[in-house]
C-alpha cells in the first residue's frame, strides 16, 4: 500500500543549529506512527515542514505518493493535514466556535454558517464524546477542554493525516484515555495519524509503528509489537535508561513549611483554595497530585510570594510568612527567596524565564539582587563563569550562554531554570510540573537531583499532574481537587485507582 | 534570512549606512524636484552643519537637548514604556529651573546658583512624568495616553504661567525676564574658541556624561537588570521578586527628570529665558532618536548629532536656496527614520546573498 | 456673560460636528490595530489625504474628486506603513512617528510648490462639500425642539458626517459578522493560530491597513473640505493622537470607540462654550486652564472607570514564524 | 553699491495672511520700486532667531527687519556684538543705537472696528475669536471691547482662544468651529485675531451669512460681501518706509509707537465691503478715529497694566 506520508532526505537548519539532517521514512495510511526523540531532536521542526510551516532547506515530501511543495499551512490544510501544536493555535478571546471556524468559514457572512456549525459542533462532541460547549470562550477553558477544541477542529475540517505534537504533556491520565479513544476512531476511519510523546507508555499502548530521531537524524523506525519501553528509550538517549532511581532512607528532619488554615478566594468571589492545612519537613518530597486547575497552581503562587492568600498563615521555619499588612504581591517574591525559597514555575516560558534574555542572564534571574557589588554593578566575571557550570552540570544542549533562551528547546530552557534554582542552596524548594516536555534522558537526571536535594535536607513541594512522576519522587502524596486537599497517603500505599477517585473529588475527610 | 546571519560589520555599520544613503536618495529627487542640484545643496547642508566649525558647534548645541530627551525616550522603553510625554515634561522641567533662577539669580553664587536650577529642571521634569507612570503602575491606564495627554496640559499650564505670572509689565514677548548672568552656563567656546559665537556650552559635556551613566546604569548594574526584565516580560519580573509598579513608576520620573535636563541647554545655554513653546518638538525628535539609536547610548549620540546636523544644515541651506523651504527638512527626517528605524533589514536579504556569493 | 448663556443645544450640534474627524480616524485605527498592525501614523494619513484631497478639489472643482484623491494617497500610504511594519517587519511605532514627520513636512513642501501660499491651499470656495438640508426641513423649523431637532442635530450636516455615523454599525457588522472580521480579529491577537487555521496573515493586516488607510482619508478630507475649505500645513493639529486615545479608550471596539469620540467632541465643544463664563464662587477661569479641559477628563476617566483596557494580543509584534 | 536687506519672520511664516505677511508685502514693494532685493527666512525657534541675525549681519546685511515680539532677546544681543548693521524690530523693544522697535497701537484700531461691529450687530452679540491667550491678542481683543461698549453698552461680547500651542495658529478648524459655537450663542459680527486659524472663522462667517472683521492685512478681498472690515496694522508700511529710509540714508533708530495718526493701524474700507458698511456706520467710525487721534477718548492699551477696563 502507498505510504500517506514520505519524508526523502529532508535537511533544515537554523543558524547554528541543523534541526533536522538528511530525514527519510514514510508513514502508513491509516496507521498511527509514533515519534519519539529527546528535546531538541527535530521532531517539531519535521512536523512544522509538513505543515507547510517551515520549508526545507532540501528533500522531499510525499503526500499520498503525490511529490508536493507546501508553502504554508493553506496549502497542508488543502490536501487534508491537520495539525494539533505543542503549544495550542486557540485565539483566547473568541469562542469555540469562532476557534474551529476560523480559516473555513464557508462565506463572507457568518451569521448563518455560525448557527449551522453549532449544530454541527454539538452533534460531533456527542458522537466523540468530547464534552465541549461551542459557545464558551477559550481563554475561560481549562487546558484539557482546549486540546479537545483543537481535536475539534480537525474533526470539523476532516482532516485526513493528523500531526499530534505532545498532545499530552498537559493531559490528566483520564484526559489522555478519551483523547486515545478519539484516536483510536479515527484509525477506523481510515485516517493516518503521527503522535509525538515523550511518554513511552503512550507509543506502546497506542501506535503502530515508532520513529526515533536523535539530533536532527532518525536513528530507527520500528514496528510498535515487536519493541518494548527499555529498547527505545535506549534507542533515544543512546544508553540504557535507569528507571528506578536509589534514594536514602525516608528519615525528615523538623518542620520547614507550616500551612494553616490557608484560603484564596479570587476577585470573582471564587474559592480557589479551602482551608489547606499541611507541612513539609526537611528531607522529604511532599507531592500534589491531581488534574491541574485544582488550586495546585494557585497554592504555588501562595508559597512563593507571588500571590497573597485571602487568609491563614504560612510559617516558615516557625516564622509567619511576610504576607500580612500588604496591599498587593509585587516585589514579594525577592523577600521569600531571601527567607530560602526557590520556586520552579509550573510555566517557565511565562514566568520562568525572560525570552529575550540570553540563557547567561537569565541564568540568575530571581537572583540579581544578591549579585550587585558597588553601586549594584553587575559582577559579569563570576555570572559567566557560574552559568558555564551550571550549563555543563545540567548538560544544556547547546551549551552556549550568550544564546537568546527563546532559541533552546523546552526541554532545555526547564533544565537552565532547574540549575537556577537548585543552584541558590534553597530550604525550601516548589516546583511546578518539572518535566512537562522533557525526554525520558533529561527526566531521569532532573529527578535524580530531586532526590539528591531531598537527601540533602531541603523540604520540597512537588506538584505533578505525572502520577508516574509523584510515585517516582514524592515521599508523601496530597490529592487536590477543587482547592481542598481531598486525601493523603504515604508513597507506599501508592494506588492509582485511590488517588483517581481522590482526585475527581470524591473525598472523605 | 535575517540579521543574525550576517556579520557584525554589516548589521551595525553597511545596514544603517545603505539605509541612510536610501534616505538621502529620496530627499535627493525631492530637492531635484523643487528646482536645486541635490549634490550642491547637500555641499552646502554639510558644510553648514559638518565642516565649518561654528556649524558643527550649533549642530552638537541641537544634538545636546535631543540627546537627553533621546534618554528620557529610551530609559522609559527599557521598562517596556513608550513615554511620549517628554515634550511636557521638558516644557515643565524649563519652569523648574526658571522659577529657581527667578527666585535666587540675584542672591545666589553662580557655583550653587547653576547645581541648584539643573535640580530645579529635573525634579519638576519628573513630577510631571509621576502622574502617567503611577496610573500605569497601580491603575493600568495606557502610558502612551496619559502622556500625549499631559502634553497637551502642560501647553496649556505653561501658556497660563507664563502669560499670567513670568511675562515682566510693560513687555511684549510671551516670556520670563531674562536671567542674571551668573544664570548663564559657560559656553564651551571659551575652551575652543573656533566654535565662534555658538551656544554649545557645558551642558554638552553634561549630556555626554548622562550617555555613559545611562549605559552602565542600563547594562551592568542590578537596577538596570531589573529594569530591562520588566521591560521585557512583566510575568518573569514578577516571579524574580521585581516590584513592577515601583520599576515603572522610578522608570518614568528618571525618563521625565531627563526629559527635563534638556530644557538645561536651551533655556540657560541659550535663550537665558523662559519662553513659550520652547521645546519646540525636542521631546518629539527623542522618540526618534531613541529609536533610531536602539535605545544603546553610541546610537543615541550618533542619531542626535545627525538630527542637530539636519537642523542646523537644512536652516541653512533653506537660507541660501529659496526654493528649499526649511520644511524640507523635516520630510527628510522622516525619510531618516522611516528607512533607518524601521526598515533595518531591508539590504539584509542583498547583503547576504552578497556575502554568499563570494564564499563559493 | 452669565451662567444661562450657557446653551446646551449648541454644545451638542457642535459636537456631532466635531466628533467626525476623531470618528473616521479611530475607525482606521481600529481596523489597523485589531489586525495587530500599531497605527501611530493616523496623523500622517490625515495630513496628506487633506492636502491632496483639498488640491484636487481645488483643481477640479469638485468635492468628490478631492475625497476619491484622499482615499487614493491615504491608501498607498498605509500601504507602505504595511509594507515597513508587515512585509519588512520594522518597528511599528518607529514607521508610525516616521511617516508622521515625513508628511508634515512633504505636504508643506508640495502645497507650497503648487501654490506658493506658503503651504496652504486656496480656497475652495464653491469646491466645498455642501451641507445636507433633509426634505421638509422647511416646514419643522419653526417648531419649539423639533425644529431644532429636525434642522441642526441631524439635519444639515454634510455627507460625510452622515457617513462617520453610518460607520459605527458597519465596523461592527464587519469585526464581528464578516469573514473578514473574524481572520481580522484572530490576526491581531494570535497570529500564529491563525497561521495555523490556513490563514494568510500578511495578507489579512494588509487588507487591514487598507481599510484603515480608506477611512483615514475621509477624516484628512473632512478637515479641509468640509471644516475649513482649504488645507493648511499641520491641520490635523494632534487629531490622530486623539483618535487613538478614544480608540484605548473604547478598548478597540467599534461602539465604545465612537463614544470616546464623542466625549472628545463633546468636551471640545463644552469647552469653547464654558470660555469667558462667570461660575460661582470661580470667577472667570482663564482660557488656557480651560482648554485643559478635555485632556484632564480623559486622564481621570482612564484612572478611574476603565482602567483595565485590553489591548489586542499581537498589537506591534511583526508575524514572524519562529520561536 | 545698494544696501542689502533681509526680512526674518517669526514661527507664523511668510504667508500667514496676517503680520508676516504684510511684512513681506512691504518689502515687495520696496523691491519692486527699487529693484533692490533683500534675502527672506523663517526661524523655529529662538535659538534659531539669534543663529539667523548673527549670520546676516556677517554676510554684511545692512538692514535686517525681524518680524514678532519673540525676536525682541535675540535682536538685542546681536545688535550689540554688530553696531554697523541696522534692526528693525516689530511688535516689540530691543535695546540699541543700531535698532528701530516699531510697537502698533492695535487698541486703536481693534476699537475702531468694534464700533463697527456694536453698529453691524443685530442680535447685539459680537465676537472675539483670538490665536493664544497671549498679551498680544489680548490688547486687540481690549481695544474691540473698549469700541463695542463706547458704542452700546449693551451689545455682549463672546470671546474665544483657539488654543494653547502654536498650532493654534495653524487650525482652522477649530477657527470654524468656534465661530459656529459663537454663532449658536447668538453672535453676528466675529473679529478673529488668529493667525491661520481665522481663515476658518471667515470661512464659517460667510457660509453662514453673517458678518467677520479681518486683521493686520486686509482681507477684505477674501469674502466680498460678509467681510465688515479688517483691522489692518501697517506693517508692510513700517517695512517700506524703514527700508527706503535706509536707501536714502536718513534711517534713524529709536522706539516708535504707531497708532491711527501716525497711520500705523486704521479701519479698511474699499470696494469689496462698501455694501455692507452703511453710511451711518462709515461717519460714526470715522468720527471715533478722529476722537482717538484728537485725543478726546483715550484707548487703554492692555499692556500698560496687563489689564483691561471692560
Ligand atoms: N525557529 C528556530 N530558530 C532557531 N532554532 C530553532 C528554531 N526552531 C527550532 N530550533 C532548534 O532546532 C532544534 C530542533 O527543535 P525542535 O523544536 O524540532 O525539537 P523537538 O524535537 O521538537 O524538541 P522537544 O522535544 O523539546 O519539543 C533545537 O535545537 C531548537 O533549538
Ligand atoms: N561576558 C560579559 N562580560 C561583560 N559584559 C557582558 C557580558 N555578557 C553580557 N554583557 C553585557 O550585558 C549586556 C546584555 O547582555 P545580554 O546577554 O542580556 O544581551 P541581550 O539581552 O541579548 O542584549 P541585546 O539586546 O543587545 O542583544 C551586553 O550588551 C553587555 O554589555
Ligand atoms: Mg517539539
Ligand atoms: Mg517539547
Amino acid at each position: 500500500m502507498q505510504p500517506a506520508v514520505e519524508f526523502q532526505h529532508i535537511s533544515k537548519r537554523f543558524g547554528a543549529v541543523q534541526a533536522n539532517r538528511d530525514v527519510s521514512f514514510s508513514i502508513a495510511e491509516g496507521s498511527i506512527h509514533g515519534v519519539i526523540g529527546e528535546n531538541g531532536a527535530g521532531k517539531s521542526t519535521l512536523m512544522s515542514i509538513l505543515y507547510g510551516y517551515y520549508r526545507a532547506d532540501s528533500g522531499k515530501l510525499l503526500i499520498n505518493g503525490q511529490q508536493h511543495d507546501i508553502r504554508n499551512s493553506h496549502e497542508a490544510i488543502d490536501l487534508g493535514i491537520g495539525m494539533v501544536h505543542q503549544h495550542f493555535m486557540l485565539v483566547e478571546n473568541m469562542t469555540v466556535l469562532d476557534n474551529v471556524m476560523l480559516g473555513s468559514e464557508g462565506g463572507f457572512r457568518l451569521q448563518k454558517n455560525r448557527k449551522q456549525l453549532e449544530q454541527q459542533l454539538r452533534d460531533i462532541c456527542q458522537r466523540y464524546s468530547l464534552d465541549v460547549d461551542p459557545l464558551d470562550k477559550i481563554e475561560d477553558l481549562s487546558v484539557g477542554v482546549q486540546q479537545r477544541v483543537e481535536i475539534l477542529k480537525q474533526i470539523y475540517r476532516s482532516a485526513n493525516i493528523l500531526i499530534l505534537d505532545e498532545p499530552t504533556a498537559v493531559l490528566t491520565v483520564q484526559e489522555t484515555a478519551s483523547l486515545f479513544a478519539v484516536l483510536r476512531l479515527f484509525k477506523e476511519q481510515g485516517k493516518t495519524i503521527i503522535l509525538i510523546t515523550h511518554k513511552l507508555q503512550e507509543i506502546l499502548d497506542i501506535t503502530d509503528e515508532v520513529t526515533v530521531m536523535r539530533a536532527g537524524t532518525v536513528v530507527g523506525s520500528v514496528q510498535t509489537a515487536n519493541t518494548n519501553k527499555e529498547q527505545l528509550a535506549e534507542l533515544m538517549v543512546g544508553r540504557p535508561i535507569e528507571t528506578h532511581l536509589p534514594r536514602a532512607p525516608y528519615a525528615p528532619g523538623e518542620t520547614v513549611l507550616d500551612v494553616k488554615g490557608l484560603n484564596l478566594i479570587n476577585a470573582q468571589q471564587v474559592s480557589l483554595l479551602k482551608d489547606l492545612n499541611f507541612n513539609i519537613r526537611a528531607g522529604e518530597i511532599v507531592a500534589i497530585a491531581g488534574v491541574s486547575g485544582n488550586g495546585q497552581s494557585e497554592l504555588l503562587e501562595v508559597l512563593s510570594g507571588m500571590h497573597l492568600p485571602s487568609s491563614g498563615t504560612v510559617s516558615m521555619q516557625g516564622k509567619p510568612l511576610p504576607f500580612a499588612g500588604r496591599k498587593d504581591a509585587d516585589g514579594l517574591p525577592a523577600t521569600f527567596r531571601e527567607l530560602g525559597i526557590a520556586h520552579v514555575p509550573e510555566d517557565r516560558l511565562r514566568d520562568g524565564v525572560v525570552k529575550n534574555f540570553s540563557v547567561m542572564m537569565n541564568s540568575f534571574l530571581g537572583y540579581q539582587k544578591k549579585l550587585g557589588k558597588a553601586f549594584g554593578l553587575l559582577d559579569y566575571k563570576t555570572i559567566l563563569k557560574t552559568c558555564n557550570e551550571l550549563l555543563s552540570k545540567f548538560d544544556v544542549r547547546p551549551a552556549d550562554p550568550h544564546l537568546r533562551i527563546a532559541l533552546l528547546s523546552g526541554g532545555n530552557q526547564q533544565k537552565v531554570v532547574m540549575a537556577r534554582e537548585m543552584a541558590s542552596s534553597p530550604k525550601l524548594m516548589l516546583v511546578g510540573q518539572p518535566t512537562r516536555g522533557v525526554d525520558i534522558g533529561t527526566i531521569e537526571s532532573l529527578h535524580a537531583r530531586l532526590l539528591a536535594m531531598r537527601d540533602a535536607g531541603v523540604a520540597i513541594l512537588l506538584v505533578s499532574v505525572e502520577l508516574e512522576e509523584v510515585r517516582a519522587l514524592a515521599d508523601r502524596i496530597l490529592v487536590m481537587s477543587g482547592g481542598c486537599i481531598t486525601g493523603e497517603l504515604k508513597v507506599e500505599e501508592f494506588d492509582a485507582t485511590r488517588i483517581g477517585l481522590l482526585m475527581g473529588g470524591l473525598h472523605k475527610h | 534570512m535575517n540579521q543574525a546571519d550576517l556579520p557584525r560589520w554589516a548589521t551595525a555599520f553597511a545596514l544603517p549606512l545603505l539605509n541612510l544613503l536610501s534616505a538621502l536618495l529620496v530627499a535627493a529627487g525631492v530637492i531635484y524636484l523643487l528646482g536645486e542640484s541635490p549634490l550642491e545643496s547637500l555641499g552646502i547642508l554639510l558644510n553648514a552643519a559638518v565642516f565649518n566649525p561654528e556649524g558643527m558647534g550649533y549642530t552638537l548645541f541641537y544634538a545636546t537637548t535631543f540627546i537627553f530627551t533621546g534618554l528620557s525616550v529610551s530609559i522609559a522603553m527599557q521598562a517596556g514604556l513608550f513615554n511620549i510625554g517628554s515634550e511636557g515634561q521638558m516644557y515643565l522641567g524649563g519652569l523648574g529651573l526658571t522659577l529657581v533662577l527667578l527666585a535666587f539669580d540675584a542672591s545666589l553664587p553662580t557655583w550653587l546658583l547653576i547645581p541648584l536650577a539643573i535640580a530645579g529642571s529635573a525634579i519638576f521634569g519628573a513630577a510631571w512624568a509621576f502622574l502617567p507612570g503611577y496610573l500605569q503602575a497601580k491603575r493600568g491606564s495606557h502610558v502612551v495616553v496619559t502622556t500625549i495627554m499631559f502634553n497637551f496640559i502642560a501647553a496649556s499650564l505653561m501658556n497660563y504661567i507664563i502669560v499670567s505670572f513670568l511675562i515682566p509689565a510693560g513687555e511684549q514677548n510671551t516670556a520670563s525676564r531674562v536671567f542674571a548672568d551668573s544664570a548663564w552656563l559657560p559656553k564651551l567656546n571659551g575652551i575652543l574658541p573656533i566654535l565662534g559665537e555658538t551656544p554649545l556650552n557645558i551642558s554638552f559635556i553634561m549630556a555626554l556624561l548622562a550617555l555613559l551613566i545611562y549605559g552602565i546604569a542600563v547594562w551592568r548594574t542590578t537596577w538596570g537588570y531589573q529594569l530591562r526584565a520588566t521591560g521585557l516580560n512583566q510575568h518573569a519580573a514578577h516571579y524574580a521578586g521585581i516590584s513592577i509598579s515601583k520599576t515603572i513608576i522610578i522608570a518614568m520620573m528618571i525618563s521625565g527628570a531627563l526629559a527635563g535636563l534638556a530644557s538645561v541647554n536651551s533655556v540657560m545655554g541659550s535663550t537665558h529665558y523662559l519662553g513659550l513653546n520652547f521645546p519646540a518638538g525636542a521631546g518629539f525628535i527623542g522618540i526618534a532618536v531613541a529609536l533610531m539609536g536602539r535605545q544603546h547610548p553610541i546610537g543615541i549620540l550618533l542619531s542626535s548629532i545627525l538630527f542637530g546636523a539636519l537642523i542646523q544644515g537644512g536652516f541653512d541651506l533653506s537660507l541660501e536656496k529659496p526654493n528649499i523651504p526649511t520644511e524640507t527638512f523635516i520630510f527628510i527626517q522622516g525619510l531618516i527614520i522611516l528607512f533607518c528605524g524601521a526598515m533595518e533589514n531591508l539590504y539584509a536579504p542583498a547583503i547576504s546573498a552578497l556575502l554568499k556569493r563570494k564564499e563559493k | 456673560m452669565m451662567f444661562d448663556d450657557f446653551q446646551f443645544s449648541s454644545i451638542l450640534v457642535s459636537t456631532i460636528r466635531n466628533a467626525p474627524v476623531l470618528m473616521f480616524a479611530a475607525m482606521a485605527g481600529l481596523f489597523a490595530e485589531r489586525s495587530g498592525v500599531v497605527d501611530l501614523a493616523l496623523e500622517g494619513k490625515m495630513l496628506a489625504a487633506a492636502f491632496v484631497s483639498a488640491a484636487v478639489a481645488y483643481a477640479t472643482q469638485n468635492p468628490w474628486f478631492g475625497i476619491l484623491a484622499g482615499v487614493g494617497i491615504s491608501a498607498a500610504i498605509a500601504l507602505l506603513q504595511g509594507f515597513v511594519s508587515i512585509t519588512q517587519k520594522g518597528n511599528q511605532l518607529v514607521a508610525g512617528i516616521a511617516l508622521n514627520i515625513a508628511l508634515s513636512g512633504l505636504t508643506f513642501v508640495l502645497a507650497q510648490f503648487f501654490f506658493m501660499q506658503g503651504g496652504r491651499t486656496p480656497d475652495l470656495g464653491s469646491a466645498r462639500l455642501f451641507d445636507i438640508v433633509l426634505p421638509g426641513s422647511d416646514a419643522v423649523a419653526g417648531i419649539p425642539f423639533l425644529g431644532w431637532f429636525y434642522t441642526k442635530l441631524i439635519g444639515g450636516h454634510s455627507a460625510l458626517v452622515y457617513l462617520a455615523f453610518a460607520l459605527i454599525p458597519l465596523v461592527h457588522w464587519i469585526l464581528y459578522h464578516t469573514r473578514f472580521g473574524l481572520r481580522l480579529r484572530a490576526v491581531g491577537e494570535n497570529p500564529h493560530a491563525a497561521d495555523a487555521a490556513g490563514i494568510n496573515v500578511e495578507r489579512t493586516r494588509f487588507m487591514a491597513m487598507l481599510c484603515a488607510g480608506v477611512l483615514c482619508s475621509f477624516s484628512g478630507a473632512y478637515l479641509s473640505i468640509v471644516q475649513s475649505g482649504f488645507f493648511l500645513r499641520d491641520m490635523s493639529a494632534g487629531n490622530g493622537y486623539l483618535a487613538l486615545t478614544a480608540l484605548v479608550f473604547g478598548n478597540w471596539r467599534p461602539l465604545q470607540t465612537a463614544l470616546g469620540c464623542l466625549m472628545f467632541g463633546f468636551f471640545a465643544a463644552l469647552q469653547v462654550q464654558i470660555e469667558g463664563v462667570v461660575f460661582p464662587g470661580l470667577g472667570k477661569v482663564p482660557g488656557s486652564l480651560i482648554q485643559m479641559i478635555p485632556y484632564v477628563v480623559t486622564v481621570v476617566v482612564l484612572a478611574g472607570l476603565m482602567a483595565k483596557s485590553v489591548a489586542p494580543k499581537a498589537i506591534g509584534v511583526p508575524f514572524v514564524k519562529s520561536r | 553699491a545698494d544696501p542689502k536687506f533681509a526680512v526674518i519672520y517669526d514661527a507664523g511664516g511668510k504667508f500667514d495672511k496676517s503680520f508676516n505677511q504684510s511684512a513681506s508685502e512691504g518689502a515687495e514693494r520696496f523691491k519692486k520700486e527699487t529693484k533692490i532685493g533683500f534675502m527672506e527666512v523663517q526661524v523655529a525657534s529662538d535659538t534659531q532667531t539669534e543663529q539667523v541675525l548673527r549670520n546676516l549681519a556677517r554676510k554684511k546685511v545692512d538692514l535686517i527687519a525681524s518680524i514678532g515680539f519673540a525676536q525682541a532677546q535675540a535682536v538685542q544681543n546681536v545688535a550689540k556684538e554688530f553696531p554697523a548693521t541696522k534692526f528693525v524690530l516689530i511688535d516689540g523693544v530691543a535695546k540699541g543705537d543700531n535698532v528701530s522697535s516699531v510697537l502698533f497701537k492695535e487698541q486703536e484700531g481693534s476699537y475702531l472696528v468694534g464700533v463697527a461691529a456694536a453698529i453691524a450687530s443685530k442680535s447685539k452679540k459680537v465676537g472675539f475669536i483670538g490665536g493664544m491667550d497671549i498679551p498680544l491678542i489680548r490688547n486687540f481683543s481690549c481695544g474691540y471691547v473698549q469700541g463695542v461698549k463706547a458704542t452700546d453698552a449693551k451689545v455682549e461680547i463672546v470671546q474665544n482662544m483657539v488654543g494653547t500651542t502654536t498650532s493654534a495658529w495653524n487650525d482652522p478648524a477649530k477657527g470654524g468651529e468656534l465661530a459656529r459655537a459663537q454663532f449658536e450663542r447668538g453672535v453676528d459680527v466675529i473679529f478673529a485675531a488668529a493667525g491661520g486659524s481665522g481663515m476658518g472663522t471667515l470661512q464659517a462667517v460667510k457660509e453662514k451669512g453673517k458678518l467677520a472683521i479681518g486683521v493686520d492685512s486686509n482681507q477684505n478681498y477674501m469674502y466680498p460681501g460678509s467681510m465688515l472690515t479688517s483691522m489692518v496694522k501697517r506693517v508692510d508700511q513700517v517695512i517700506y518706509d524703514s527700508f527706503m529710509q535706509m536707501k536714502n540714508g536718513n534711517w534713524k533708530a529709536g522706539v516708535a509707537y504707531k497708532g491711527l495718526k501716525e497711520g500705523g493701524v486704521d479701519w479698511a474700507l474699499d470696494k469689496d465691503n462698501r455694501s455692507v458698511v452703511s453710511a451711518d456706520m462709515e461717519k460714526r467710525v470715522n468720527a471715533a478715529k478722529q476722537d482717538i487721534i484728537s485725543g478726546k477718548v483715550k484707548v487703554v492699551d492692555f499692556r500698560d497694566a496687563n489689564k483691561c477696563p471692560v
